[in-house]
């Protein structure tokens, strides 16, 4: 009797990319509540907006390119890129921006490179830096929060918003204010202790009216990653350690000047970055060791633009900067090997 | 004029120039031997120089292009490449094709030992006595086909090397899945 | 060797020469036009005929940190006409833009009232901070005519600090900076008015 | 016992041990004809001492060990020499290889065993010579010369520790835990043989935790015995803690060095079944005709563990199972996570073959859609070598051999884990195994360039030699012509013709 | 001092010289397809550009404004430069004959790659001191290092990845070297001018 | 001998210096934020070249190896400078647009790139020639890449033409979008990368369709039936 030959292992696969991506849309979801939930409607318009032109473009590439479409659609790496992407945009952002960003991130930023798995630097930060840079002044105007905002705003009224691309300047101004890493860091440019700073309404207990919240669902969101095993722990401890130690230390010595470590992790996108954006695995490193230093690094950083720099809220930069360094840190971080010195 | 000193300063530089070029003069050029180590040795002139070493000496000199090895083929070309840090070009055709490698036998019927494929053999790998057949030793054959044209009964043929388990390689497994489909 | 020597040397004979040459020919031209370029800011400020003087000439250096908060120094020129003196355009630089410091020329009539202002240059973000630009928007106009009194001190910020000049949408840092530092000037030509104003020297 | 952790591994997969291991070992019949590999081990294949149309008898030695690595090989049973030429055997890469083919008799008349009641009686060098003689190799995988592994190390008696493997760490694969339930009793006596051998303090038996009962009668084997320098130890069932190296880090904490051999670190490992051919051939006189091998899978009717005389086609393994079943879809020779897969079934079993796996689709799934290594670094978690598979792929995928090499890609021990947690299902075992072959080739290349290069270069200097020579000689010639040369012109020409030589020899050199 | 590490952060990180300044493109584009090369070139230039900048200082200061012909400055400059570069590689090929090979055309390159000149009017341009313009020939050329090293290790992942034909190469290359500029971006600011 | 045609050919498109061989990329990515700095900057470069490659071929047998790169330099620097003077005296706002990059057409490493490659080993007719066909190919480049980046940077196209052809031209400039908010990253630093490597997949997507329009003309000459 005759056979056919094939190689080992014979055994299937435990696991697939299209699994992993899922865990992580079902991970996010939990922020995505809560930013719903105190920001209002906005960022799901950001949300259909981004993952409808993502998918276009993903496929456009693919036929463009010649590769076979549905598995690599259907792989979901692209609603990823442009779920992440979404989330970082201000939420009143007109339609053209995730519009722009996901054809950015798709197109330059993945395909370019060869698509899925080759592309060093991740898409999602990507489009948002070059956002940042080409639009700074719509991707700095932010909604209050909901709490703030006296009668709220309706579905309707953001839909107004978000399609007008020519806003209606005194009503952007009434109800948008700066995130408050943004005030954090003009009103410190003013010379105003952060006691001061933080007396204003848009700030809270621990760090932004309705930030926090969103961060510690992302938090939430985060862990149940770590549990399944989707990521490993070495980037986000190590991104929010590095952040947390560099802030601490200046926050010990210069206390009334400089904001608190606590509102370094929650007053922004850091619980966002380090659980679900630093931990691309495509961008980040590959060796446990070099994990952790990435992530350390992406964590310092962030602080030094946060701090110094010319924006506000640094991660993006800090993550796009540190994908560069990718490479030599996994050249620099080989493993030992089993028998090896 | 003040600019006189700079035009005596820059003379100075050129005498200094002048000088270095004397007191550090190199000779040879220790680069051929890594070329030479890169190429296949079959010594077959293919490649239009007269052996491996002087077609590593051209290519050091610039007069020669990195894909004239047939023996070498694509990935002797992406090794020079590599080496001297330029891109890598398709195997010029006038050179001839890439081949697998074949080995020179003889066929000891019809040999008449006339020496003629001794000479011709650049790595000395043909054994025989005048007026006695010769014989290949199948280790040391390059299968440069150099001994072909001289034989007068033409009794030299190539051949395939027979397939060992010693040599045997694994498939390399294709990603059709991620290649484009034209 | 000593060929090379006088190879070269030759060689910069020829080159320095021809430069040498160019130079004696386009020099006068180019002070000229560093001049011109200088005067030409200058006068959109002050238009010429409100003046008979050389603006470049009889100009004052001050660098006085505790009136403009800064290290950089200030020109001052004077525009005279018929011996008066009609007003004067400072240099003062603002250090706290966005990205950096904010160059300006502010002209002030010998009565303390604003001609205007111009920045001349900058770092700030194009497309935000920028907006100071005359060729990207009206703003820095809005300084015309204004003076101490007129609005009073305390109104001598943007609305957002609950002043009266505008800021740009997303950019309140860049405005403050130029108003701020359009105050020292004024505050700083009060004080000094006298030694300012006085001509002969 | 304290244990050891090494990296990775796979600590779940599905072990499917249950389907053959609850019969008993059954003999399969005497086919009507054995094939033999000459090649059957790690080495150079052995050489035939019989002719076609020779009678042979069990047990006689039909094949002698050529070289310093190699083995002998016996016959299964009685017959005649049919034929000695290339026949398929079992290999990936599904090449023919001389055998020598027996066309048995039906007697199974066997040549007098020279049984020895007690082994102390035999001094070393007397053992070591009759496992060489037995033709006894690694029955764990790699099918290396025994004799040859226990040799150097009873010589220098630097041994601390013996380790059997006994951990059958694939799935589908009983036959050691098979032949440890019943005949516990041989094995510890071959323990007993290889620590006087050795020289080893102690022995550790080791198998996984999943087989308790068998752990229990390997502990009333080893209380019969009363030898305290035996024990058995319960592993974690982790897969491959089985490999050799993995294992003596689980049990000792040790790593044997990169490009090293256990020995160098004061251990030997040998597999349960190889203890038990060495206490047959060494008690008993018998040499290494049979094995136990475990036919299994849902291609087969009854799946259980059969000892089987090596030689043996498959088919008849799969008729004494009761027939393939309709899923029939693969057959493989070994586990199912390093196993190789085989063309047809009148291929023979070998010496190392220890299990035969008639697969169903789902069992051995075909085509694996590869998508691009997203760098998720599973497949580095789960790589008990501590290598970087992800690197070692791109490296490979990318022909830049070379580098692969340089980040240790010959640690790689084919294990598999890579491939199964790669969420890409990237056939990256494969690709390393792809890649080792190559640069093997590679390598074997290069040497020959060298040879020819070196050859070139002699040849040329020798040609400028000759021609110096012989211009040296046409000069005096012409010297002797033209009478009484001035004295300067002869000097003259000397010097020139040393300055030559001196070029040829520097060009040589 | 801080004023010192002023200068090393700007030329650096905020004002790079490659990413941000557009100056040394030809040889960033040109020996950054293998890292060993990258490093070779980098270890080179910073040499050179140091040196650069403190030859054209002292030629700037003690020749030029003494003899009052600062309109001469480019050539001065340039030749200043030209023989440093060559002297640098005599020497080289004569002591490393592989790092020689490694940088190619590059050395040569090197006296006309912008940066070299460019570092040395810049210097000039704004008023540095002696110790100033060392530091800014040398921050310069270790900004000028560090990108193209980075630059290096990605062009080798590149290298390797499955770029759409068209963008094989250098046009890959470049869109990489924007994105690099992207996140340089992310830096400004950090030093106020 | 090369053709003149060929010479012309090469520098304009087969071995552009901008999109093929990659030199003078400096001032090429700094300048060319408009479309008039850089026609500004590719006709400085053009008449260096020129100048350059003339005298170079001219000299070329007089020069030592060990001085080549010195004297090449030189000659290159008195010509950039002799132009620089010029330039400052006679358009100065664009001067001072263009900036350092005046000075630094010196190290154009196109230009010492054609001196050493091309006129130290051509007569001075071919020299001129290449110096000219490359001098036009590193405008064109100069030009369409301005142009890139000022309609989406900005949606204008020639805006500040009056800085080269007289006040005359300020009407020149076309507004292409009106109320443009700007693509910023276009005028900025990563613009100018992004946008040549485009372009360079653009050209490398133009070589391949006109090659096959050859083969294809070939294989129709080739067609017996159609002969
Ligand atoms: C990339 C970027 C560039 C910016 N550039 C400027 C600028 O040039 N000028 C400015 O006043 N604000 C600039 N800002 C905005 C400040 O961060 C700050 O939000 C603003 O000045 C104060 O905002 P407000 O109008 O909400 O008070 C910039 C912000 C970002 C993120
Ligand atoms: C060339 C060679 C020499 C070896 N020499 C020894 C030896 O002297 N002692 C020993 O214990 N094992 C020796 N081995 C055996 C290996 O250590 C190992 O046990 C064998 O390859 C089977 O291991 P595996 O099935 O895990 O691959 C040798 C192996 C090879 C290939
Ligand atoms: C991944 C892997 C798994 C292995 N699993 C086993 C096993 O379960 N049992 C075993 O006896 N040998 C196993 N081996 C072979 C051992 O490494 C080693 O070759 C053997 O124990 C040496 O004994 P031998 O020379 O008597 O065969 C495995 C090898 C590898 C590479
Ligand atoms: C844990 C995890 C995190 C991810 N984070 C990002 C991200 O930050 N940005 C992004 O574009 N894609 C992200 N992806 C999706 C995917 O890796 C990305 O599309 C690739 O970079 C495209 O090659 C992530 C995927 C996983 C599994
Ligand atoms: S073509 Fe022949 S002679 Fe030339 S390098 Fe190749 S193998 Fe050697
Ligand atoms: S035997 Fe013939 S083919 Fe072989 S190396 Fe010699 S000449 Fe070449
Ligand atoms: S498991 Fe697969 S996808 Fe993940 S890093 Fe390894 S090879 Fe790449
Ligand atoms: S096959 Fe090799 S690389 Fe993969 S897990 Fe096993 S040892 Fe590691
Ligand atoms: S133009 Fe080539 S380095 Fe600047």
């Amino acid at each position: 009797m005759h056979f056919l030959t094939s190689n080992s292992p014979f055994i299937a696969p435990q696991n697939s990319i299209q699994k992993m991506m899922l865990w992580l849309l079902i991970a996010l979801t939990p922020g995505i509540f809560t930013m719903i939930w105190q920001f209002g409607y906005g960022v799901l318009f950001n949300i259909i907006i981004c993952v409808s032109s993502a998918i276009a473009a993903e496929a456009l590439m693919l036929y463009l390119r010649g590769r076979p479409i549905v598995p690599f659609i259907s792989d979901l790496s692209a609603v990823v890129t442009a779920l992440l992407l979404a989330l970082a945009l201000p939420t009143i952002a007109p339609w053209w921006i995730p519009f722009i960003g996901a054809f950015i991130a798709i197109v330059i930023a993945k395909h370019l490179y060869g698509g899925l798995g080759y592309n060093p630097f991740n898409p999602a930060m990507v489009a948002f830096a070059v956002l940042m840079i080409s639009f700074p002044k719509s991707m700095t105007v932010w909604i209050l929060p909901n709490a703030l905002l006296p009668n709220g705003l309706s579905f309707s009224d953001i839909f107004a918003i978000v399609l007008n691309t020519q806003p209606n300047n005194d009503l952007v101004d009434a109800i948008t204010a700066a995130t408050p890493l943004d005030e954090m860091k003009t009103q410190l440019g003013l010379n105003q202790t952060t006691e001061e700073i933080k007396s204003a309404s848009i700030f809270s207990s621990l760090a932004g009216q309705g930030w926090q919240w969103v961060s510690i669902a992302y938090l939430l969101g985060g862990t149940l990653l770590l549990f399944k095993k989707i990521i490993s722990w070495h980037i986000p401890v190590g991104l929010l350690s590095g952040l947390f130690v560099i802030s601490a230390l200046f926050y010990l010595f210069e206390p009334g000047i400089t904001p608190s470590p606590i509102f370094h992790l929650l007053g922004g996108g850091a619980i966002l970055g380090a659980f679900f954006i630093a931990t691309d695995p495509v961008t980040a490193a590959t060796t446990l060791k070099g994990r952790f230093i990435y992530g350390v690094l992406i964590g310092v950083l962030t602080y030094i633009i946060r701090t110094w720099g010319g924006f506000p809220e640094g991660i993006a930069f800090a993550v796009i900067l540190i994908n560069m360094a990718v490479p030599l840190i996994d050249h620099y971080t080989q493993t030992r090997v089993y028998g090896h010195k | 004029m003040s600019f006189i000193i700079l035009i005596a300063l820059f003379a100075a530089f050129g005498a200094l120039l002048g000088y270095a070029a004397i007191r550090f003069k190199v000779e040879g050029n220790p680069i051929v031997d890594q070329i030479d180590s890169v190429l296949p040795q079959t010594q077959c002139g293919q490649c239009n120089f007269p052996g491996c070493r002087p077609y590593a000496q051209a290519i050091a000199d610039n007069k020669a292009d990195i894909n004239q090895c047939p023996p070498g083929g694509d990935a002797g070309i992406a090794a020079l490449a590599d080496l001297l840090g330029v891109e890598p070009k398709p195997l010029n055709e006038e050179n001839g094709v890439e081949q697998a490698t074949l080995v020179a036998v003889i066929d000891e019927e019809v040999c008449i030992g006339c020496k003629l494929c001794i000479q011709a053999c650049p790595v000395d790998a043909i054994l025989g006595a005048p007026k006695h057949m010769h014989t290949v030793i199948e280790a040391e054959c390059t299968g440069c086909d150099l001994c072909l044209p001289p034989c007068p009964v033409e009794c030299i043929s190539m051949e395939p090397i027979a397939k060992t388990l010693a040599l045997w390689q694994w498939d390399k497994p294709d990603n059709s899945q991620n290649k484009a489909k034209t | 060797m000593i060929k090379s020597g006088w190879v070269l040397g030759l060689f910069s004979l020829i080159g320095i020469g021809l430069v040498s040459l160019t130079y004696l020919v386009t020099h006068e031209q180019i002070a000229e036009n560093e001049r011109l370029f200088v005067l030409k800011n200058l006068h959109e400020l002050i238009p010429e005929s409100l003046h008979d003087n050389d603006l470049l000439e009889n100009t004052v250096q001050i660098v006085d940190s505790s009136a403009f908060g800064s290290e950089h120094e200030v020109t001052i020129y004077r525009a005279i006409k018929d011996g008066q003196l009609i007003a004067l355009v400072a240099s003062p630089t603002a250090p706290d833009g966005y990205n950096g410091s904010i160059k300006l020329l502010v002209a002030i009539k010998k009565n303390g009232e604003l001609m205007g202002v111009r920045a001349i240059s900058h770092h700030e973000t194009p497309g935000l901070g920028d907006a100071i630009d005359t060729n990207k928007s009206d703003w820095i106009y809005s300084f015309n005519s204004k003076s101490l009194q007129e609005p009073e001190i305390k109104q001598w910020r943007v609305k957002r600090d609950g002043g009266e000049f505008d800021q740009f949408t997303g950019a309140t840092i860049t405005p403050r900076a130029v108003v701020k530092m359009v105050l020292k000037t004024l505050q700083y030509y009060k004080a000094n008015h006298n030694v300012l104003t006085n001509t002969d020297e | 016992m304290k244990l050891w952790r090494f990296n990775g591994g796979l600590p779940s997969l599905a072990e499917h041990k249950n389907e053959s291991v609850n019969l008993p070992i059954e003999h399969a019949p005497v086919p009507a004809k054995l094939v033999y590999p000459l090649r059957q081990h790690i080495g150079n294949a052995a050489t035939s001492l019989v002719c076609v149309g020779d009678k042979v008898l069990r047990g006689q030695k039909i094949a002698a060990a050529r070289g310093l690595i190699s083995a002998p090989i016996h016959a299964g049973s009685s017959g005649v020499v049919t034929d000695i030429s290339d026949h398929l055997i079992p290999h990936p890469s599904g090449f023919s290889a001389p055998c020598i083919s027996i066309e048995t008799d039906g007697l199974d008349d066997e040549i007098a065993p020279v049984p020895h009641s007690s082994f102390q009686q035999l001094s070393i060098p007397e053992l070591i010579t009759i496992i060489r003689d037995a033709g006894i190799v690694g029955l764990g995988g790699a099918a290396f010369p025994t004799a040859i592994k226990l040799d150097n190390q009873s010589k220098t008696r630097n041994i601390e520790t013996l380790i059997l493997n006994g951990a059958e760490c694939e799935p589908y694969i009983s036959c050691d835990d098979r032949l440890l339930k019943e005949r516990a009793d041989r094995v510890v006596e071959g323990i007993e043989i290889l620590l006087h051998l050795l020289g080893a303090k102690r022995a550790i038996l080791a198998i996984e935790d999943n087989v308790p009962d068998t752990f229990k009668s390997i502990q009333s084997a080893i209380a019969v015995n009363n030898n305290h320098a035996i024990s058995a130890a319960q592993i974690p069932t982790i897969y491959p803690t089985g490999g050799e190296k993995q294992l003596i880090k689980t049990l000792t904490g040790k790593e044997v060095p990169s490009g090293g051999i256990p020995a160098d670190i004061g251990i030997v490992s040998i597999n349960v079944g190889t203890v038990h051919a060495i206490q047959q051939a060494v008690i008993e006189g018998r040499a290494l005709t049979s094995r136990i091998i475990t036919v299994t899978g849902e291609g087969v009717n009854t799946p259980r563990n059969l000892e089987v005389r090596i030689g043996t086609p498959i088919s008849t393994l799969v008729d004494v199972c009761n027939g393939y079943t309709k899923l029939a879809e693969r057959l493989i020779m070994g586990g199912p996570m390093m196993g190789f897969a085989l063309l047809n079934d009148e291929i023979p079993v070998v010496k190392a073959s220890n299990c035969i796996l008639v697969a169903s689709k789902h069992e051995a799934i075909t085509d694996k859609k590869a998508m691009p290594c997203i760098r998720c670094g599973l497949c580095a978690s789960a790589c008990p070598t501590n290598l970087l598979p992800q690197q070692l792929y791109w490296f490979s995928r990318s022909e830049q051999l070379t580098k692969a090499e340089d980040i240790n890609l010959f640690d790689c021990i084919e294990c598999g884990c890579c491939d199964v947690v790669c969420p890409s299902h990237i056939p990256l075992t494969q690709h390393f195994r792809y890649a080792k072959s190559a640069l093997k080739v590679q390598n074997h290349e290069k040497h020959l360039s060298d040879i020819a290069r070196d050859r070139f270069e002699a040849r040329d200097a020798r040609l400028a030699r000759d021609q110096a020579e012989r211009a040296e000689r046409l000069r005096k010639k012409k010297a002797v012509l033209k009478e009484k040369p001035a004295k300067e012109e002869l000097d003259a020409a000397i010097n020139r013709s040393k300055a030559k030589k001196q070029i040829a020899s520097e060009s040589k050199g | 001092m801080s004023e010192y590490l002023l200068i090393l952060v700007s030329t650096i990180l905020v004002n790079n010289f490659v990413l941000v300044k557009f100056l040394g493109l030809c040889p960033f584009m040109g020996v950054s397809n293998k890292l060993e090369t990258a490093m070779g070139m980098g270890l080179a230039t910073t040499f050179v550009l140091t040196l650069a900048s403190i030859c054209s200082y002292l030629a700037n200061h003690y020749l030029l404004e003494p003899l009052g012909l600062e309109y001469l400055r480019t050539i001065t400059f340039i030749v200043v430069i030209a023989v440093v570069v060559q002297m640098t590689e005599a020497i080289v090929h004569k002591t490393s004959p592989l790092l020689y090979q490694v940088l190619g055309i590059y050395l040569p390159l090197i006296t006309t790659n912008c940066a070299v000149l460019g570092v040395a009017l810049l210097s000039v341009q704004e008023d540095h001191g002696f110790i100033e313009s060392a530091l800014y020939g040398f921050g310069a050329a270790i900004g000028f290092s560090l990108v193209l090293i980075l630059f290096s290790t990605i062009r080798e992942r590149i290298s390797v990845s499955d770029v759409p034909e068209p963008f094989k190469g250098n046009a890959i290359a470049l869109i990489t070297a924007g994105l690099m500029s992207v996140a340089f971006m992310g830096f400004s600011g950090l030093v106020k001018f | 001998m090369n053709s003149y045609k060929h010479i012309l050919k090469n520098g304009l498109w087969d071995n552009n210096q901008a999109f093929v061989a990659l030199l003078g990329l400096c001032p090429l990515l700094a300048v060319s934020n408009t479309v008039i700095n850089g026609l500004g900057l590719g006709i400085a470069t053009t008449l260096t070249l020129i100048l350059s490659n003339a005298i170079v071929s001219l000299v070329r047998h007089q020069v030592g190896s060990e001085i080549r790169l010195p004297v090449f330099v030189l000659i290159i620097a008195s010509i950039v400078t002799a132009i620089e003077l010029t330039m400052n005296a006679f358009f100065y706002e664009l001067y001072l647009i263009l900036g350092i990059f005046i000075p630094l057409i010196v190290t154009n490493c196109s230009i010492i790139g054609r001196a050493e490659a091309f006129a130290s080993k051509n007569p001075i007719g071919a020299s001129c020639v290449d110096g000219f066909a490359m001098g036009l190919g590193f405008t064109f480049a100069l030009v369409i890449l301005g142009a890139m980046r000022e309609i989406l940077g900005s949606g204008t196209l020639f805006s500040n033409a009056h800085l080269m052809f007289g006040e005359a031209a300020k009407d020149m400039t076309i507004y292409v979008i009106d109320d443009y908010e700007g693509f910023l990253l276009a005028i900025l630093p990563p613009g100018a990368f992004i946008g040549l490597g485009l372009l360079i997949a653009l050209k490398n997507v133009t070589d391949k369709r006109l090659a096959q329009a050859s083969s294809q003309k070939v294989n129709i000459v080739l067609d017996p039936k159609k002969v």
